[in-house]
């Protein structure tokens, strides 16, 4: 899929985003948003030029993979590879409704065929791989493919020699692949782990939400792990641990805010600084330092 | 061993047993009749007990892994392993309970030892938080798996835990730094590592400490992605149907050689490992000594790249378009 | 910029500056005498600044690294440094603000920088700690240690604590674990290592990330095994005498010199560092980058070899006795 | 570190150890010791039977170094080195008494030349460089040549294929050395880390006190740290702690159970086990394992 091919699918939908509720209207955009939250109303070409960032309150929308891979990489440098990967329904799959029908809808609404859309480019000149988690797919949830594809995106980079730079989100394991989808979380880190030992760097983006088998495994095992503001990160979902705990979560629990504080993140970038911070980062890390 | 805890599938049969019980105690040389009618009774449940245990279903196995009186991971470690030395602590928080770390010797080799460890009684059990790790515990478990390569010792791990505690502290340090960590070490330790099934094998938490070169299972134990009732919950706002989706999410040994994940599985006596803890250890220790010698001598390049093309080969995915 | 804080030693001529100020606002064309009078005690004070800047005991030295308006690491780092990305956190348990750890590009190189980090009001001073880190700021600056090394970027460490904090989360965490930890893994890193003494160098809080293949000091830096009043409250059991024991204690940069310890003294404007912080951060910056310069390039097995050998050389020592 | 306040209490007294006060009497054994703890008499003969073990309450009185040596070393295995290795006065330190005064009554007093001792040996039969620190002398705070005798047994043992044992106990860093002694932490750290790179095993006991400079170099650097029962162990002292956060410490802080608990330590020994556990884990680290 082109980068001009995402937007068209993007307007064939209604809602781009978990956290900014779109509505048609008869502004002249066409359609406007409310913001999950300050609740003010945000017109789609103000939102557009904010890189869907609200202007008045800063929660940063949703974005879908190209959105995110537009953001970073290098005007046209981009070049999905493994696009036609996808997951099966392996164990036949049917809990409340059928695997297959969740899958085959997930594509219809993304346009994706899987949860993860991963390719070769360039960000400030230094050649990469790229890769962006979509969370319309499933949550973005890890099955089988999307562990394939991320694993395959860190042995590209080790054998051709670039960064790796993911932005995630993800619900975390796709429960639906059952062992096959726990499975990928040593999968993706033994990749990841690959990566490291020819020593060539790995920044990951923790965007909203970034949950379970995905953030305790390859999300960070970076050599520097970045997040989004007001990000939900971390390992079990906030109801689970207040069923477990039985009592209320404190306030910020879990967000980039609050694990940048416990010294689980380097920063917290917003978004319009995101592309600045990962080129100077790729600038000390991909630049080739002594010898060592 | 008297039994005290009764699982759900085996109500009948128990209750069965528990009525012969009581007829045993009369004195039957008076009484030919019932005498007789015992005696059917016996063979009732005989008949009963097969079936019972003949065609377990997945719930019923994760029943049984969760069996309290089964053997846990300082059974094994007590019964399979000679010259234990409990080895202690991250070095930077804490003493986890709920992993326990030891250097040990099977059959004559010298290897490292992690495990999950529940505890065998509420008080226990609350020191060791059921069996739920927190980071600290996935950190110790590192430390040993960088001591055990450094000094060239092979890995046996005991996997046994419904999961990593989900817990406010257990974010704050970092659990899924944590587990992520031990995953990317574990994946390229330059040792032979041989993970056993002994329990529960819950999610990421189980994981952690719970792949390598060989993959085991004994026959009632799982290793899931989520637990069946969570994933009940989820899915059909039901956990009632957890018994339901344990099939589905195919979490039983016989299930995961099947995906091809785990290697091979350890048969256990009728009715759970509980029954005959002596038969289980002697199978886990014979099962565990073979893999190790299989692997011993393998050079360490050679280890890691077989163990990453394992790693590798699992999962089921298409080409769906071009 | 004026002064607010006043040092001991400067006192009888900060006085007399303040007198000579007050004189000036009044309108001495019509009082010839008063005039004269005033033109004498500017002469007085350009003598007594002279005689009280011209031979700073140790103790005064003291007082000039410790005062508030010196400049601090975050300072360094604005000044001389450019493309600071500073780096948060320790992976395990916070993000301790009384470490900074940044990738940052010094006149074209790329360098990884580690500091001690103050505050510069009682705001960021409570944040800060002081300066005094706790054990994850430690942990904090070894993970950025290992990113230099894997990425051959080469350590610059700015200096400036009164030690490790004595607390009692900071012994729970394991401050002597953290700090011998940086010790050892500095000793070895494989990329050039430059350590300049910018402040306050205390004790093993200090030396964590207080060492290196070059080790340069600020003229009125110290560098010291124990604060002169901890070790006078020892000795002596009176802090008082924290001026006597700081010469003893030979902990200025001419002293460490002489002692073996310490490679270049970076002089200070008249009155310290804070007199005229461009001038310092100039002389910083030509003096880290020659010996960046110099470094660069070398083998890292020679370099970590040249470092053991510095180390290794530390130390006076006779045999008593055969 | 109040090293020199231990030194003076304990000189003041004519104790043997911090930790039981021997007392002469006219009982046969000739001495008596009453013990800190529990405050009941203690015959020679009985303690030395129970290896300086307070048989009524537990209480580990401090041993000597080469008290410590005889119970670890295999029997006439151990082997002296660098006996002569001494400090000097190199700051012409004078603080209420000259440095040099106090090394020389160190001396006489210990027999020693310095603060620890250091050798050849065997444990188990597994060849090892042993040390033992000794708190009698100057309460074996670390100068240059305890620094010094600390560095040679690692590189003795680096190239000999040796473990190294260390025993420590010390108040911390030698301040009557200034910077020469802090050096020393970095000087041992570094001597530490090159046998580990040699991957040859170091074991260290920590015994009562091993406090600042020491604990925070190379007692802790080993592969496995044992602890003696009640020892106090840290880095800054409970005095200075105290002083510094204005509160009382709770009890046990900074004891070897406590550290236990968290996570800093392997194993709190009891004495009449300790040479076995010493050999068993050098039958598991030295013992030659799989090739890695
Ligand atoms: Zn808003
Ligand atoms: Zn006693």
């Amino acid at each position: 899929m082109s980068i001009s091919d995402w937007f068209k699918a993007r307007e064939a939908r209604r809602y781009t985003a978990v956290n900014g509720e779109r509505v048609a209207g008869d502004v002249p955009d066409g359609v406007w948003n409310k913001c999950s939250s300050c609740k003010r109303i945000v017109y789609e070409g103000q939102l557009v030029a904010n890189l869907r960032v609200c202007p008045y309150c800063g929660n940063h929308f949703d974005l879908t993979a190209f959105e995110r891979i537009d953001l970073l990489a290098d005007p046209g440098s981009f070049a999905e590879f493994d696009a036609g990967v996808g997951s099966t329904d392996p164990l036949g799959f049917v809990a409340a409704k059928p695997y297959t029908v969740s899958l085959e809808s997930a594509r219809e609404r993304s346009g994706l065929t899987e949860g993860v859309v991963v390719g070769r480019a360039t960000i400030g000149d230094h050649p990469v791989v790229l890769g962006a988690m979509d969370f319309r797919f499933i949550g973005a949830s890890m099955g089988s493919a999307v562990g394939e594809k991320i694993a395959r995106s860190f042995e590209v980079a080790t054998s051709e020699r670039r960064a790796v730079v993911l932005c995630t989100a993800s619900g975390g394991a796709r429960m639906q692949e059952g062992m096959l989808s726990l499975m990928q979380m040593a999968k993706t880190s033994a990749a990841a782990r690959r990566l490291a030992e020819a020593r060539l760097p790995y920044i990951s983006v923790l965007t909203n939400p970034t949950m379970g088998g995905v953030t305790a495994s390859f999300a960070v095992l970076a050599d520097v792990v970045l997040a989004e503001p007001g990000a939900l990160i971390g390992f079990a979902g906030p109801r689970v641990i207040e069923q477990t705990i039985k009592q209320h979560l404190p306030k910020g629990f879990q967000s980039s805010e609050y694990l940048l504080e416990h010294g689980m993140v380097d920063e917290v970038v917003v978004r319009g600084q995101l592309t600045a911070r990962v080129t100077t980062l790729l600038g000390y890390l991909a630049g080739g330092g002594e010898q060592a | 061993m008297t039994r005290r805890h009764v699982m759900e599938f085996e109500r009948p049969l128990v209750e069965l047993e528990a009525k012969l019980g009581e007829l045993r105690q009369l004195d039957l040389t008076a009484n030919p009749e019932l005498a007789a009618e015992v005696a059917a009774l016996a063979v009732e449940i005989e008949a009963l007990r097969e079936s019972t245990y003949a065609d377990l279903s997945a719930w019923d196995r994760v029943q049984i892994s969760r069996h309290p009186d089964r053997p846990k991971a300082q059974d094994y470690l007590a019964a399979i392993f000679t010259d234990v030395v409990e080895l202690h602590g991250d070095r930077c928080y804490g003493d986890d309970e709920a992993i326990v770390a030891a250097l040990a010797t099977i059959d004559g080799r010298r290897v490292a030892v992690l495990g999950h460890r529940k505890g065998k009684n509420t008080r226990e059990n609350i020191a060791r938080n059921f069996g739920m790790a927190h980071p600290e515990g996935f950190r110790k478990a590192m430390r040993i798996m960088r001591l055990a390569e450094k000094f060239g010792l092979p890995l046996v791990t005991l996997i046994d835990t419904p999961g990593a505690f989900p817990g406010i502290e257990a974010e704050e340090r970092g659990q899924a730094w944590a587990i992520a960590e031990s995953l990317a070490l574990l994946s390229g330790l330059r040792v032979p590592v041989v993970a056993v099934g002994i329990g529960e094998g819950g999610s990421g938490g189980a994981l952690a400490i719970g792949f390598g070169d060989r993959l085991i299972m004994l026959e009632n134990s799982y290793y899931s992605v989520i637990s069946p009732e969570a994933c009940a919950s989820i899915l059909h706002k039901d956990a009632g149907k957890a018994a339901e989706v344990a099939t589905c999410l195919a979490m039983t040994a016989t299930d995961l050689v099947g995906l091809g994940i785990v290697d091979e599985i350890i048969p256990e006596p009728v009715g759970g490992a509980h029954r005959d803890p002596g038969e289980v250890f002697g199978a886990v220790r014979g099962r565990v000594s073979e893999a190790l010698k299989a692997l011993s001598g393998r050079d360490p390049d050679e280890l890691v790249s077989m163990r990453y093309a394992k790693l590798r080969a699992v999962g089921v995915i298409e080409e769906v378009q071009g």
